[in-house]
């Protein structure tokens, strides 16, 4: 199955990436962007049978290395799709 | 007083620290390789700088799994001195032997330059050596050090008093200015609450030697191997 | 590994369209086909187009390179291997040199850059050197041009992030700006590493019958010769992509260092060569060449990152982090240990043959036939035409009369100093590591920067220098002068040179007036070289920087190696204490031609490079470093961009510890902009302390070298009566902030 | 509204990244899991009344700024949900 996991940081973690691309997006001129926030973005293929079977498994690898949840949240979506 | 330096995979700052050891302050240094499980005796474990594995995950996030990091978390539950130096620290972190985290510098650049850090608590074996509101000039060299902790942790490490350097102007000021990376309340270096595993950004074994521009560093290593000596004593 | 795919991978028949999408000449082709006896077939033609291209068979620029003298009692490599080998006694020698990346950084500035770096530092470890320093020369357009910042901070944060994560200090380099580079950046990185004299490798294959190992990254399509589109109609695969902007991967080449080295400390390999351009082609036929014999490789057991991939690709792919060795027979498993260690594939692709043929074989059938020669020694030269360019004369006429000199000099000075190729390089360096191997005496700031060597009281300076305005207006003194003036970095901190690595810089070969400032450009280094006996022991070529026609300014770049007896001598630019004499040695003369000066404030670029004779100079050079020898220098600084007010200013202001103000009075009868600005060659401004004057007067009579003393440090201001009066800050925030100021 | 945009590295561009997570993966005994590739993932909040006028707007900021096109592949998702 195909995973696609989304990791960001927690509110109230200072994210100076997303800082210095919203000044440069209104330099650009592009006034309307407001708050942007750059996370990290994993895409995985998982041989398994079922969601059921797979989603502790990510849940697993993202506790344990793929997010550090001091201070990082991570949410993710599987599809069939192969 | 023997000391252990773990070379991981990506690791730069490995020969940084057992050169400086050996041939600058005469210690007795062995390297251990991270597929090693931990054996024989060492009074203090040294987690080098570099970039573990690529630093390509989060800093130190891959390296934490390495077969010789169970051994480290077990000698530092027992007592033994571990201390971080840069991507070690940032391991130590990832591996919860300290808490909170670094993430990427403010400036969003890689920062290479002297630093002035003050000591803030000298009642532990890595700064007992040391006075305190002494200053120390060191080099800093990293992308991401950036120190965060949340405000429950903070609270903690406040009331344990495991905040031992900061980063400060030629004067022994916090300032905004003399902060290379936005770290929380210009941290540069914490313990745990046992006081026996330690992790600064900033790097003791680059200045070891006047010729290098300064021997700050020396007195940080000097300090833990005095500590040494103590404990060996009280043992005896 | 990917099991390559078994179906038929596209053989197009060759046609004249293909051939020249390959870059070669019908005359080439003719040649081919005679050489061979038939038509090549489709991948032996691209074999072809990579080895005969301008990159690997320096067909254009062989015939002057010649004329470099290379010899030296010390040099133990020169020219011919992937670097430059020298003798520093005590059983240890250095490598060093420089490449350049230059249309890769325009494309991807980080990943250009930063695969920049890991060539680099491949082509030194694959001698079996440890790197231990870096260094980087790089040019971009002007400030204002909307792309330069773009470029400037990709180019830098790639150089760091290779760099620093591989663990070699960067510990200096230059970065210039000027319109000429606007759609022609420069990229030039040098790397030096240490070895011992009994341990050098080379790139040689020797021994019938001998494994030939592939070590590192798997292969992917990456930086395949752009000519491979010409095949993209005949791919099996539509979606696929073939991306030509390489990814560099740092971690993986720490690990191919540190595996490498380790296996050359056993005695299993013959030869060892990194697959740079034009990747396993180049490295098996050039170490075939190299050891006189054959090679014979079975493509299909070379490990590969993408599906589907054919013997073409695979032999033109440039993946970043690969290394082909030749081991002795038997030594196989202990080396397929070592890597196995560090985690690293380690493949046995082939077999050095007694034929003399590239012979590559694909799932047991033949795919390239080549006669090993033809794509080595046998691939063309050119004599190429080279006439002078049509404006000469016109852009060496500058009448001074004509450029007003500035009412407010201080005001003008305080320009001067904001200026991007003026100001503190400390954005730039700051984002490299320059303490890792703490080996690094004088960092990043200085003429050139120092390390030191462990287990030695030796120190090793390095710099990296080239001015390609003075080229520009006259390729042969131009020429002259980037020798001449890295000579004299070294010197100001006590350093004696040892040998010198180029990247070559130009427009296209094709171009006759390109041609003449080459052949003039090299006559020009060749006389430095001869005067300063300093030999050439290494270098790179890079042509076709130009944009519709039009090329860059002639931009040789010298990468310099100089050697300190007693490393703890060594003296740095910045003044040390107030009361201490200031001291020019050397004249200055009213030549404002191809100046900072000239360009920044008057926007001209023209006049003629300042005068040189050699003789003086070595002479300058000579009493500087006897002067330090015996110890009575607290400072040295050679005067260069920017003349003799900013060299002052740099004294004072761009050291490490605290400014130091200064007061110097000026005595010469020439106008006042041309006292302050002109960059006059053979000039080094030193500090000492008054009662060592008289030791110094009679060092420079020994060497009629003028030695004037004019000013005294101290103060918290800069003056140089009666013409500039400066507070110390001011001075410091605008030298300090002028280039980064640009870059917000 | 808020825009989601994936940015990820064209197909056969190496990615290291991906590269070591598969590889620390395996070794914590997640063998299920193949090809990883790592990739960007930012959120920003964009003023705007309709998607016909985000869309282009997004897209040049994408071309210009968020996405290095030479080696970079970008989509997004807008959603009104404010
Ligand atoms: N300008 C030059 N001066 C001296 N030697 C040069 C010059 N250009 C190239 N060479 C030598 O020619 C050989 C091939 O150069 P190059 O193709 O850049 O090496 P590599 O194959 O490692 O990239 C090298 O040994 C290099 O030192
Ligand atoms: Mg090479």
């Amino acid at each position: 199955m195909r995973v696609k996991i989304f990791v960001s940081l927690k509110q109230g973690v200072l994210d100076p990436q997303g800082k210095a691309i919203e000044r440069s997006l209104h330099t650009l001129g592009y006034s309307e962007v407001r708050d942007a926030r750059v996370g990290k973005f994993l895409e995985l293929e998982i041989d398994a049978r079922s969601r059921a079977e797979v989603e502790p498994r990510i849940r697993e690898m993202c506790d344990k290395l793929l997010a550090n949840t001091v201070i990082e949240d991570y949410r993710f979506e599987i599809s069939n799709e192969d | 007083m023997r000391w252990a330096v773990i070379t991981f995979p990506g690791s730069c700052d490995d020969h940084d620290v057992f050169d400086s050891l050996k041939s600058d302050l005469g210690q007795q240094v062995k390297f251990l390789w991270h597929k090693e499980e931990l054996k024989g005796n060492f009074d203090c474990i040294v987690l080098p700088g570099g970039f573990s594995y690529g630093d390509y995950l989060r800093c130190g996030a891959v390296a934490r799994f390495s077969p010789i990091m169970r051994g480290v978390v077990k000698f530092a539950q027992s007592g033994g001195l571990v201390l971080g130096i840069c991507n070690g620290f940032q391991i130590l972190c990832e591996s919860g032997l300290l808490p909170g985290a670094l993430v990427r510098n403010a400036g969003l650049q890689f920062v290479c330059q002297q630093v002035y850090l003050r000591v803030e608590e000298i009642d532990t074996p890595f700064t007992g050596g040391l006075k305190k509101g002494q200053l120390l000039r060191l080099p800093v060299k990293h992308g991401e050090g950036c120190y965060y902790a949340d405000a429950k942790t903070l609270e903690r490490m406040h009331k344990n008093r495991q905040i031992l350097l900061r980063y400060v102007d030629s004067k022994g000021k916090i300032t905004a200015t003399a902060n290379p990376n936005g770290s929380l309340e210009n941290i540069a270096g914490v313990c745990n609450e046992g006081r026996n595993v330690f992790g600064l950004m900033p790097h003791p074994e680059d200045a070891c030697s006047k010729i290098l521009g300064g021997d700050d560093g020396a007195r940080i290593f000097m300090s833990i191997a005095a500590a040494c000596a103590e404990r060996a004593r009280r043992h005896a | 590994m990917l099991e390559p795919a078994r179906e038929e991978f596209p053989q197009p028949r060759v046609s004249p369209e293909i051939v020249a999408k390959h870059g070669l000449t019908p005359d080439e082709y003719q040649k081919i086909v005679k050489a061979l006896g038939r038509e090549p077939t489709y991948t032996e033609l691209g074999v072809f187009s990579v080895m005969w291209s301008e990159h690997c068979s320096y067909k254009s620029s062989r015939y002057y390179l010649k004329n470099l003298p290379t010899e030296g009692p010390y040099v133990l490599q020169g020219p011919g291997e992937n670097a430059g080998v020298v003798d520093i006694g005590g059983g240890l020698a250095v490598a060093f040199k420089m490449e350049s990346h230059n249309h890769p950084s325009f494309i991807e500035p980080y990943q250009g850059a930063a695969t920049g770096v890991g060539g680099i530092l491949r082509d030194i470890f694959t001698m079996g050197a440890r790197p231990i320093a870096s260094l980087n020369s790089l040019r971009f357009g002007s400030i204002d041009h909307p792309r330069t910042r773009y470029l400037l901070s990709g180019v830098v944060a790639g150089i760091g992030g290779y760099g620093n994560c591989i663990g070699v200090p960067t510990v200096g380099g230059e970065c210039y700006f000027d319109a000429c580079y606007n759609a022609n950046i420069l990229v030039n990185a040098f790397t030096l590493g240490i070895v011992k004299k009994k341990r050098i490798f080379t790139g040689i294959a020797k021994g019938a019958g001998n494994p030939v190992m592939y070590v590192g990254s798997k292969t992917g399509r990456d930086g395949i010769h752009g000519a491979t589109m010409a095949s993209e109609s005949f791919s099996e695969e539509k979606e696929q992509r073939r991306p030509t902007v390489q990814v560099g991967d740092p971690f993986t080449e720490k690990l191919l260092l540190e595996a490498c080295l380790e296996l050359m400390e056993k005695d299993f390999i013959i030869g060892i060569q990194d697959m740079g351009a034009a990747g396993l082609t180049s490295s098996s036929t050039e170490m075939a060449g190299r050891g006189g014999c054959g090679i014979e490789l079975d493509l299909s057991t070379v490990p590969l990152r993408e599906k589907g991939m054919t013997p073409y690709e695979i032999l033109l792919s440039e993946s970043q982090e690969r290394m082909l060795l030749v081991a002795k027979k038997g030594t196989e498993d202990a080396i397929k240990k070592i890597f196995d260690k560090w985690d690293l594939d380690a493949v046995v692709v082939g077999r050095v043959t007694d034929d003399q043929q590239f012979h590559a074989l694909w799932q047991g059938e033949e795919v390239a036939r080549i006669p090993i020669r033809m794509l080595t020694k046998d691939a063309p030269v050119y004599q190429r035409p080279a006439t002078r360019p049509a404006n000469h004369e016109q852009i060496q006429q500058l009448d001074l009369s004509s450029v007003a000199e500035p009412s407010d000099l201080s005001a003008a000075f305080k320009q001067l100093l904001a200026s991007p190729n003026i100001a503190s390089k400390e954005w730039i360096y700051r984002q490299y590591d320059h303490f890792v191997r703490t080996n690094t005496v004088v960092a990043p700031g200085a003429d050139a920067a120092v390390i030191r060597i462990k287990g030695t009281k030796k120190g090793l300076a390095l710099t990296v220098d080239g001015n390609s305005r003075y080229c520009y207006l006259d390729p042969y003194v131009g020429g002259v002068l980037a020798v001449v003036e890295a000579a004299r970095n070294l010197a100001c901190v006590g350093a004696r040179p040892i040998g010198l690595t180029d990247c070559l810089n130009f427009g296209s070969p094709e171009n006759p007036e390109v041609m003449w400032q080459f052949a003039q450009v090299i006559q020009g280094m060749r006389a430095a070289c001869l005067a300063l006996n300093v030999p050439v022991v290494s270098g790179n070529v890079s042509f076709y920087n130009e944009t519709d026609g039009v090329p860059i300014h002639p931009t040789p770049t010298i990468g310099m190696v100089g050697i300190l007896d007693k490393v703890e001598r060594l003296v740095t630019p910045w003044f040390k204490s107030s009361g201490d004499v200031v001291v020019m040695l050397g004249r200055t003369r009213e030549e404002l031609g191809g100046s900072e000066y000239l360009q920044w404030l008057h926007g001209l670029t023209r006049g003629t490079p300042p005068w040189i004779d050699l003789k003086m100079e070595q002479a300058v050079q000579r009493c500087c470093l006897e002067a330090i020898d015996q110890g009575m220098l607290r400072s040295a600084h050679d005067i260069s961009d920017g003349g003799l007010a900013v060299a002052l200013a740099e004294c004072c202001i761009g050291g490490p510890e605290k400014p130091l103000g200064v007061r110097v009075q000026t005595h010469e009868m020439i106008r006042a902009d041309a006292l302050l600005f002109s960059e006059s060659q053979s000039r080094i401004i030193v500090s000492l302390e008054e009662e060592d004057m008289g030791r110094l007067q009679e060092i420079g009579t020994r060497h009629n070298v003028p030695v004037q003393q004019i000013g005294v440090v101290g103060g918290t201001r800069f003056s140089i009566q009666p013409l500039v009066q400066l507070p110390l800050e001011e001075l410091k925030s605008i030298w300090s902030n002028g280039l980064q100021a640009r870059l917000k």
